[in-house]
C-alpha cells in the first residue's frame, strides 16, 4: 500500500516541447494517482537551466523535504551520482528515465538510443540499395544521449558499407540550430540521399534544404507535429517515404509507476528498457491523428499498462 | 565629525548586506522546511554551494583587475573532467595538466594587458577551446573521481558541517590574502588606478599574470571539489558557472570596475544564489512558473538590499 | 640658500620630447640644487607636467640628458630608479587607488613596508606625516581614498610623497599641490616646503598662483612652448614681471566687481534654495545677471549645494527657461572630461540640442562651435579633433568652460573651476564670465581662491554643509571670509 | 598597403570583415563549384538575426562596464510564441501579431529598467532574473505548442532576390539607420557619453535615467522583432529558440570591435562578425572537424583576432 508514500520528479530542462509534453503527462498522471488514493503526492520539480549542478542541488532539497521516492530525468547520467548515492543512502527509491544515471543503487528505465540510430541506417538500406551519402545531425557535444545515438548510427554504417556520412553537424536538438549548421554545410556537400537524426531537428533541416534550392533527401523524423505533418504535406504531394523514431514523453508515467511498484514492495530489476516509438509510413495518419497540433506524439501508461510491461520483463 | 560616522556606518552597511541577503533566504528556508536546520541538512543545502564559491572566488580575481572571466564555466567543466580521468588513472599526467592551465591563465593575463585587449572577448574564445579539450578528454560524461577527493569532500566533522567550514575558510584565507597582506593591495590597486600602480614602479604585467594565475588555481580547486561530489564528470557540468559566479561576486558587494571586491562578501554571494534555489523547490510552485520564481527571489533578495541602502541614505 | 658654485642635485640637458605630431618639450636646460624650492610656472601645456614625468621616469624623453647626484642616467631611466635615487612625485592627476585606504596607497609607494604588521607602520608613517604637513586634516589612517573629498585626497597624495622609509628623498615634484585646497591648507603646505628645504630636500613647485611662487621659491624657472625661457632668483622677480616671462599681459587689478551703477542689468530671481538643515533664515538667492560666490574651507557642502541647485532643487521657473543649468566640474577626472572623446565633442555635448538640423546633428556646426571656443578661450590644441586626453591638464579644464559657456544653459555652476588654468587664461575667463553675466547669465561659484571672490556680487560663506554667513558688495573680504569659515551657526538665530 | 592599414586601425570594425572574408574563402576553396556563392548566401541569411539583436546589445553594452542585457534569449522566445498566438497563421493578423511583439519588447525593457533604476539591482544580475520571468510566462503561454506562422510572413523571412536573402536587405537597411542613430543623433551621443564617464556625463546635461530605459528598451524590442522574425524562418515559435543568442549577442558586439569598456561602438562590426561566426561554423564543419576540435579552433580564431586587430601596444 503506498497511499501516504510521496513522489517526486526531478526534471532537469523545461525549455522544449519534448519535456512540455513529458511533464504535462506526468503532471496528469500524478493528479489522477493522488486523487484516486494511490499517492500522497506526485510533484514535479524543474531546474532554470540545463545543468547538473543546480539537478544536484535540487536533489538534495527533495532529500530534505522527504520524499519517498524520486524519479529523475537526469540531465547527466554521471554528474548526478554524489547526489544519487546520498538519496539511496537516506532510504529514498530513486528512478532515473530518459536522461539515466550510473550509479548502481538507482533504477533505469532507458532508451535504447544506439538502437534507435541503428535501425535508422537499417531502414535506410532497404529504401536506397545503392547507398550514397549521409548527413548526420547530431545533438549536444559532450552529452551521453548524442553520443549514444551516434554510435548507433556509426555501427549502422558499418554494417551497410554502401552508405558513408558525407558530413555531421550539432545541431543540439533545437530546430533553429539544426536548420543554421545544415544550411551552412550544405553548399559543401556532395549529393546528399539521407538525412539521419536524433529528433527535434528533422523539419529544420528540411528547412535547410528546401532554402538550398537543393532535392529533398529522405530526411528521418522525429515525433514533433511540425515534423510528421511536413512529413504528410510531402507524402500527400510526392508521395514521399520516410519513418519517424523517438522516445514518447509519456514515458514518464512510466517511471511514475516503476517508483510506485517498488514503493509498493514489488520486486523490480534495476535496468528497464523501454522501446521507442516508431512511425512508419502506414501509421502516419494515425500517428499524426494521436499529436495535438504543435505538441509531440506521445504514449501514456497507466497502472495497468505499468504492471503489464513489468510482467513482460521478469 | 558627522562625515566620519557616516561613511563608516556606509561602510558598515556595504559590508553587512551580503550576510543579510543569505540571512534572509536562510530564514525563508528553514520556515518552509525546518529538517534543513539540522547538520544534515545543513549538510546537503549547502554542500554544492562550495564549489560555486571558489568558482566565484576565481571570477572575483579577475574583476579585482577590472576583467572579466566568461570561461570559467567552461575552465572548471574541464578540470573536473581531468581530475575523473588523467588525475586519476596518470596523477602525473594530471597534475601536468593543471598546472599547464594555471600557465596558460598567466599567459592570458599577459596576452590581455600587453595587447590592451578586451578579457571580455579573449575569455569567451577561451571558452570554446576549455569545452573542447573536455569534450575531446570525456566525448560521453563518465570517469571518476580519484577517491582522496572523495573522501576529502564527503568528510563529516563533528558539530560543524564540512560545507560551512569550508565556506568560513575559504572567505577567510582570500581575505586574508587580498586585503590584509600586503601584496593584495598591489594586486587591488591595479583595479583601483593602473596608472598609479605603474608610477609606483610596479609592473602591473606581473601583477596582472598573477592575478589570472590565482583565478586558474581556484578554479581547479572548485573543479575538484564539484568532482568529487559529483563522482564523476561531464564536459558540460559547469557551464552555468560562468554567471553564477559573476551574480556571487556582485552579490557580494563587488564592483565590475575599480577593484572594489570582497572575498566574504563573494562567499557569502554564492551560498545566497545556491540556497535561493532551494528556497523555490521548498515553495512547490507549479513547473510552468518554477523557471520565473527564480528570477522573483533573487529580485526580491536585492530589492531588500535596495530599501537597505535607501535607509541608509535617508539617515 | 643657493650656492651658485655647488653642483647641482639634479641636471637636465637639451630635454625634448614628441608626441605623435606635437612637440611638448624642445630642448629644455634645467638645474636643480640641494635644498632650493625650484617655482616652475607657465602658461597651460608649456610642458611642466611632461618634464616632470620624464624627471619622474614615467615618461622617457626623446632627446637629451639626466643627471642626478652626480650619476648620468641616459635611455631606461625608469620609475624604480627614480625612486632609489630618492625622487618623487605629486603628478597633477591624482594618483592614489580610490579603492585602497591610506595605509594602504603608502604601501603601495614603499616596497619595504610588508610583512608582518605593515598596516600600522604604513598607518603610522602617514598619519605622522599628515600631521606634520596638514595639522587638523581629519583623515585617518583606514578612509577609503574613494570615501574622501578631492582636497583630502590632494593632502594624503601630498603627504605620501614626504613619507620616508628606507631611501633618504632627494627631490619632491609637486605638479599642482594646492589646486584643490583652500588658502588655510595651502599655507601649510607652503610653511611645510620651508622647512623640508631648510632640511636639504629640494622641492620643485608647479603652481598658476604666482603669490604662492613668489612666497616660496628660491628660484623661478618660467616655461613658454616646451622651453624654459627665464630662470632666476625669485626675488628678482615681482608678479607683473613673470606674468610678463610667461608671455601673457598684465591685466589692470580692478576689482570687477559689478558697481551699483549696473545693479539696472539685473533680471528676475533664478535661484531661491535654503540648504537643508539650515538652522536660520539665511537661504541662497540669484537672479539673472548675477555672479555669486560659494566660500569657506573646502569640502563644507559647496559642491553639493551646487549639486543639488542642478538637480533642480531651488531652481524658480525663470531659471529653467533656457536650456536650465550647466557644471563646471574642477574635479575635472570624475566630474567633467568624457574620455574618449575628442575636444570637439566634449565641447558639443551639452549643445547638441542646438545643432541638429531635422533629427541629425550636423557636425560642422558643432565644429564651428568647438573652433570658436578654442580660439576664444584659447585651447592650445593642433585642431579640436584631437582626443581630449592628449592635452594638458588646464587646457582640459578650459574645454569644461567651453562646453558649459557655449550652452545655451542660463544658470552656471563652477565647482572651483579654475583649478589648473593658468594666470592670462583666468583674467581671460574673468572677464568672459562677467560678460556673459551682464548678458544675462546667472553664475554660482564656488572658489577656494581668495582673489576670485572679487568677482562675485555676492558670497555664500559655508561651514558644514550649511550657509553661517552672506557677504555683498564690500563686506566681501578676506578676513569676514575667513572669520565667517570657522563660525558656528547656531539653531537659535 | 600602408593606407589599408591606417585605414583598419581607425576602422576596428573593418577586421571582422577581413576575417568573414578569410574564412568564406577558405571555405570556398574547398568546395566546388557555385558552392561559396550559395554559402555566402545562406551566411547573410542567418546572419541577419544576430544583426539585429548584436545591435541592440552594442547599444546596452556601450552604457558602459556591467551594462548587458541576459533577457534577449528569453525576449525572442516569449515574443514568438505571443505573435505566432496572435496571428494563429493568419496573414491578416501579422499586424496585429506585430504590435503585440513590440508590446513584449516595450514591457520587458520597462521591466529591465525598473529593476535597475527602482531597486538598484547591478544590470546583469537584473536581467538575468527578468530573463526567467519571461521564459516562465513563455512557458506557461505557450505550453511548447508550436505554432505556424502566416504564409506571408514565412515568405518575408525567407524569400530571396537573385541569391540574395530580402530579409537581410531589410536588416541592412535596420543597420544604416541604427548606425545614423549612433552617430548621429542626440541619443547616441548620449548613449557614448554615458559609457565613458556617467557621472560626467549627466552634469553635462545627458539625461541618464532617460538614456537608461530608451536602451534597455531597443534592445528588448529588437530581440522582440526577431522573435517575430526567427519564428517565420524557422515555422514557428519553440521554447528554445533564443538559447544560443545569449553568448552570441554579446560575442558579435565585441568580436565587431566595440569597446567592451563603454563608449565606444559601431554597427558595421555587428554584421562582420555575424557573418564571421556563423562562417566559422560552417567551415569548421564542411573541413569535417570533429565537434572537441571544431570547439578548440573555433576558440583559437576567435582569440586570434581579437589579438591581430583589437591589440594596440602599451605605450609606457
Ligand atoms: N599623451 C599625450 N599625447 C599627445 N600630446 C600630449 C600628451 N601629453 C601631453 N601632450 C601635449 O604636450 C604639451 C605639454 O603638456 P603638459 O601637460 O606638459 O603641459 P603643462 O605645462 O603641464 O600644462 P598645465 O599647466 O595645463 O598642466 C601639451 O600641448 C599637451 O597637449
Ligand atoms: N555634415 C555631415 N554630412 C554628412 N556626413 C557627415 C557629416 N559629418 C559627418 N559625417 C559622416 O557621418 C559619420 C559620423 O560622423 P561623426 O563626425 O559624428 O563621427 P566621428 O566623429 O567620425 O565618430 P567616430 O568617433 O565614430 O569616429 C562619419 O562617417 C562622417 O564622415
Ligand atoms: O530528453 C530528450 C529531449 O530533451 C529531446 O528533445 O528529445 C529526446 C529526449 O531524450
Ligand atoms: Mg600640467
Ligand atoms: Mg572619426
Amino acid at each position: 500500500d503506498t497511499a501516504d508514500k510521496r513522489i517526486a520528479l526531478s526534471n532537469n530542462y523545461a525549455g522544449n516541447s519534448w519535456r512540455q509534453a513529458m511533464l504535462n503527462s506526468w503532471g496528469k498522471n500524478a493528479d489522477q494517482a493522488v486523487k484516486d488514493g494511490v499517492v500522497a503526492a506526485g510533484d514535479a520539480f524543474t531546474t532554470a537551466e540545463n545543468q547538473a549542478t543546480e539537478q544536484a542541488a535540487q536533489i538534495q532539497n527533495l532529500i530534505l523535504q522527504g520524499y519517498d521516492a524520486i524519479v529523475i530525468n537526469a540531465a547527466s547520467p554521471t554528474a548526478l551520482n554524489g547526489a544519487v548515492k546520498e538519496a539511496c543512502d537516506a532510504g529514498i527509491v530513486v528512478v532515473s528515465f530518459d536522461g539515466v544515471v550510473t550509479e548502481p543503487c538507482a533504477w533505469r528505465i532507458a532508451v535504447n538510443f544506439k538502437k534507435m540510430g541503428e535501425i535508422q541506417v537499417d531502414y535506410l538500406s532497404g529504401r536506397l540499395p545503392d547507398g550514397g551519402d549521409l548527413l548526420e545531425i547530431r545533438g549536444l557535444a559532450g552529452v551521453f544521449v548524442d553520443d549514444e545515438i551516434h554510435s548507433g548510427i556509426e555501427a549502422g554504417v558499418a554494417n551497410h558499407d554502401k552508405f558513408k556520412i558525407a558530413g555531421s553537424v550539432h545541431g543540439e536538438w533545437t530546430q533553429t540550430v539544426a536548420q543554421k549548421a545544415v544550411a551552412g554545410i550544405l553548399p559543401s556537400m556532395p549529393e546528399i540521399v539521407a538525412v539521419v537524426t536524433q529528433g527535434g531537428d528533422g523539419y529544420g533541416a528540411a528547412q535547410a534544404f528546401a532554402a538550398a534550392g537543393r532535392p529533398t533527401p529522405i530526411i528521418i523524423m522525429g515525433n514533433r507535429h511540425d515534423e510528421l505533418t511536413w512529413w504528410k504535406e510531402q507524402k500527400d504531394a510526392n508521395g514521399y517515404e520516410t519513418m519517424s523514431v523517438s522516445i514518447a514523453p509519456g514515458v514518464s508515467t512510466l517511471a511514475f509507476w516503476v517508483a510506485q511498484q517498488i514503493l509498493d514492495g514489488q520486486d523490480v530489476p534495476k535496468d528497464l528498457i523501454v522501446p521507442f516509438l516508431q512511425i512508419d509510413q502506414a501509421d502516419l495518419e494515425d500517428g499524426l491523428a494521436n499529436t495535438e497540433p504543435g505538441g509531440v506524439s506521445n504514449v501514456e501508461y497507466s497502472l495497468d499498462d505499468a504492471k503489464a510491461y513489468l510482467e513482460s520483463v521478469n | 565629525m558627522n562625515g566620519l560616522r557616516f561613511f563608516a556606518s556606509a561602510r558598515f552597511w556595504r559590508g553587512a548586506l551580503p550576510a543579510l541577503s543569505l540571512t534572509f533566504v536562510l530564514v525563508g528556508v528553514f520556515w518552509l522546511q525546518p529538517r534543513a536546520m539540522s547538520y544534515f541538512g545543513l549538510n546537503l543545502l549547502f554542500n554544492l554551494a562550495v564549489p560555486i564559491a571558489l568558482a566565484t572566488i576565481a571570477q572575483m580575481f579577475v574583476i579585482a583587475v577590472n576583467d572579466l572571466d566568461l570561461s570559467i564555466g567552461s575552465f572548471v567543466s574541464l578540470v573536473a573532467c581531468i581530475g575523473a580521468t588523467w588525475l586519476r588513472d596518470t596523477p602525473l599526467l594530471g597534475i601536468a595538466a593543471l598546472l599547464g592551465c594555471v600557465a596558460v591563465y598567466a599567459a592570458l593575463g599577459a596576452l590581455i594587458y600587453i595587447r590592451q585587449l578586451p578579457s571580455i572577448v579573449v575569455t569567451l574564445g577561451m571558452s570554446f577551446v576549455w569545452s573542447g579539450c573536455a569534450v575531446l578528454l570525456l566525448p560521453t560524461p563518465g570517469g571518476s573521481a580519484p577517491d582522496w577527493i572523495r573522501t576529502l569532500v564527503s568528510y563529516k566533522p563533528s558539530y560543524v558541517p564540512m560545507p560551512l567550514l569550508a565556506a568560513v575558510a575559504l572567505g577567510l584565507v582570500v581575505h586574508f590574502g587580498l586585503m590584509r597582506t600586503s601584496w593584495g593591495v598591489l594586486m587591488r590597486g591595479v583595479g583601483g588606478n593602473e596608472k598609479a600602480i605603474t608610477r609606483a614602479g610596479w609592473s602591473v604585467l606581473k601583477l596582472k599574470m598573477v592575478m589570472y594565475a590565482l583565478t586558474a588555481v581556484f578554479g581547479i580547486l572548485a573543479g575538484l571539489t564539484l568532482v568529487g561530489l559529483a563522482t564523476s564528470a561531464d564536459a558540460n557540468i559547469a557551464l552555468r558557472y560562468t554567471l553564477l559566479s559573476i551574480a556571487g561576486v556582485i552579490l557580494g558587494g563587488g564592483e565590475f570596475v575599480g577593484g572594489r571586491i570582497s572575498p566574504v562578501g563573494a562567499v557569502l554571494g554564492a551560498m545566497t544564489l545556491t540556497l535561493t534555489a532551494s528556497f523555490l523547490s521548498f515553495l512547490r510552485i507549479s513547473p510552468d512558473w518554477q523557471i520565473g520564481a527564480q528570477g522573483a527571489v533573487l529580485i526580491i533578495v536585492l530589492a531588500l538590499r535596495a530599501i537597505v541602502n535607501r535607509l541608509e541614505a535617508r539617515r | 640658500m643657493t650656492t651658485e658654485t655647488a653642483s647641482p642635485l639634479i641636471s637636465l640637458g637639451g630635454i625634448q620630447k614628441v608626441f605623435g605630431a606635437v612637440q611638448a618639450l624642445s630642448g629644455v636646460d634645467l638645474q636643480i640644487h640641494a635644498g632650493e624650492c625650484l617655482g616652475l610656472v607657465g602658461h597651460n601645456g608649456a610642458g611642466k607636467s611632461t618634464l616632470m614625468n620624464i624627471l619622474a621616469g614615467t615618461l622617457e624623453a626623446s632627446e637629451g640628458s639626466l643627471t642626478i647626484a652626480g650619476t648620468g642616467l641616459g635611455k631606461g631611466y625608469l620609475v624604480q630608479d627614480a625612486g632609489r635615487l630618492g625622487v618623487r612625485c605629486v603628478f597633477q592627476e591624482l594618483s592614489l587607488c580610490p579603492n585602497l585606504t591610506v595605509a594602504e596607497n603608502t604601501r603601495i609607494i614603499h616596497p619595504v613596508l610588508k610583512g608582518f604588521g605593515w598596516r600600522k607602520r604604513a598607518g603610522l608613517l602617514i598619519m605622522k606625516q599628515l600631521d606634520q604637513v596638514f595639522p587638523g586634516h581629519g583623515v585617518s589612517a583606514s578612509d577609503v581614498i574613494g570615501d574622501l573629498s578631492i582636497s583630502k585626497r590632494q593632502m594624503v597624495e601630498i603627504a605620501r610623497a614626504f613619507t620616508v622609509t628606507d631611501t633618504d628623498i632627494r627631490l619632491v615634484i609637486l605638479d599642482e599641490p594646492t589646486s584643490s585646497l583652500d588658502s588655510r591648507v595651502a599655507d601649510q603646505l607652503l610653511n611645510y616646503v620651508n622647512q623640508v628645504t631648510g632640511q636639504g630636500v629640494s622641492v620643485i613647485l608647479i603652481s598658476h598662483l604666482l603669490g604662492e611662487i613668489l612666497q616660496v621659491s628660491d628660484r623661478i624657472a618660467v616655461m613658454k612652448d616646451g622651453r624654459v625661457v627665464a630662470c632666476r632668483n625669485a626675488a628678482d622677480f615681482d608678479r607683473v614681471s613673470l606674468v610678463e616671462a610667461m608671455g601673457s599681459t598684465v591685466v589692470a587689478g580692478a576689482a570687477p566687481r559689478r558697481g551699483e551703477e549696473n545693479s539696472a542689468t539685473i533680471g528676475e530671481e533664478r535661484i531661491h534654495m535654503r540648504p537643508s538643515g539650515q538652522p536660520d533664515d539665511q537661504s541662497i538667492r540669484a537672479q539673472a545677471g548675477e555672479v555669486v560666490g560659494f566660500a569657506g574651507l573646502a569640502g563644507q557642502g559647496q559642491t553639493e549645494a551646487l549639486l543639488s541647485v542642478f538637480e533642480g532643487h531651488g531652481v524658480l521657473p525663470s531659471g529653467a527657461r533656457g536650456a536650465g543649468c550647466c557644471f563646471i566640474a574642477g574635479d575635472r577626472q570624475v566630474d567633467g572630461v568624457l574620455p574618449l572623446w575628442s575636444i570637439r565633442k566634449n565641447i558639443g555635448i551639452s549643445s547638441l540640442g542646438r545643432m541638429r538640423s531635422g533629427m541629425l546633428i550636423q557636425s560642422e556646426r558643432e565644429l564651428e562651435l568647438a573652433e570658436a571656443w578654442k580660439e576664444r578661450i584659447g585651447i592650445r590644441a593642433p585642431d579640436v579633433e584631437a582626443p581630449i586626453l592628449s592635452l594638458s591638464g588646464g587646457n582640459q579644464q578650459k574645454v569644461l568652460f567651453a562646453r558649459a559657456l557655449g550652452s545655451a544653459a542660463e544658470i552656471v555652476l563652477m565647482d572651483d573651476p579654475m583649478r589648473g588654468v593658468d594666470v592670462g587664461t583666468k583674467n581671460e575667463v574673468y572677464t568672459i564670465i562677467r560678460q556673459e553675466a551682464s548678458q544675462g547669465r546667472t553664475f554660482l561659484w564656488y572658489t577656494t581662491e581668495m582673489e576670485e571672490l572679487d568677482y562675485c556680487d555676492r558670497v555664500y560663506v559655508f561651514r558644514d554643509g550649511i550657509v553661517s554667513e552672506t557677504l555683498t558688495g564690500s563686506d566681501i573680504t578676506e578676513e569676514n571670509v575667513l572669520q565667517a569659515s570657522f563660525k558656528q551657526v547656531s539653531g537659535a538665530a | 598597403m600602408r593606407s589599408i592599414e591606417t585605414f583598419m586601425r581607425h576602422h576596428p570594425w573593418s577586421w571582422s570583415f577581413v576575417a568573414a572574408f578569410l574564412t568564406w574563402a577558405a571555405t570556398a576553396a574547398y568546395i566546388s563549384g557555385t558552392g561559396g556563392l550559395a554559402l555566402a548566401s545562406t551566411a547573410l541569411s542567418f546572419s541577419t538575426f544576430f544583426v539585429m539583436v548584436g545591435i541592440g546589445q552594442m547599444f546596452v553594452i556601450t552604457l558602459g562596464p556591467g551594462n548587458v542585457d541576459l533577457s534577449i534569449p528569453s525576449t525572442i522566445t516569449l515574443s514568438a510564441v505571443v505573435s505566432m498566438m496572435v496571428m494563429d497563421g493568419s496573414n491578416a493578423m501579422i499586424v496585429p501579431g506585430f504590435l503585440a511583439a513590440i508590446l513584449v519588447g516595450t514591457l520587458v525593457g520597462l521591466f529591465n529598467y525598473g529593476l535597475i533604476r527602482v531597486l538598484s539591482i547591478p544590470p546583469i544580475i537584473a536581467t538575468m532574473s527578468s530573463s526567467f520571468l519571461v521564459q516562465s510566462s513563455a512557458i506557461a503561454l505557450g505550453r511548447g505548442v508550436k505554432i505556424k506562422p502566416p504564409a506571408a510572413l514565412e515568405w518575408v523571412a525567407t524569400a530571396k532576390l537573385t541569391g540574395v536573402p530580402v530579409l537581410s536587405l531589410g536588416v541592412i537597411a535596420l543597420a544604416v539607420c541604427m548606425a545614423i542613430l549612433l552617430n548621429r543623433t542626440v541619443y547616441g551621443r548620449s548613449v557614448t557619453a554615458f559609457g565613458q564617464n556617467t557621472r560626467a556625463a549627466g552634469l553635462a546635461g545627458v539625461p541618464i535615467e532617460r538614456i537608461r530605459y530608451l536602451t534597455y528598451s531597443l534592445s528588448a524590442v529588437l530581440a522582440a522583432i526577431c522573435g517575430v522574425f526567427l519564428a517565420g524562418f524557422s515555422g514557428g515559435s519553440s521554447l528554445n529558440m533564443g538559447e544560443e543568442y545569449l553568448l552570441a549577442s554579446i560575442a558579435v558586439v565585441v568580436i565587431g570591435g566595440s569597446s567592451i569598456a563603454g563608449g565606444n561602438s559601431n554597427v558595421p562590426g555587428i554584421f562582420g562578425s555575424a557573418l564571421f561566426l556563423f562562417l566559422l561554423v560552417a567551415m569548421l564543419n564542411t573541413f569535417g572537424a570533429a565537434a572537441g576540435l571544431r570547439l578548440i579552433l573555433t576558440g583559437l580564431i576567435i582569440v586570434g583576432v581579437v589579438t591581430f586587430a583589437g591589440g594596440r601596444a602599451e605605450n609606457r
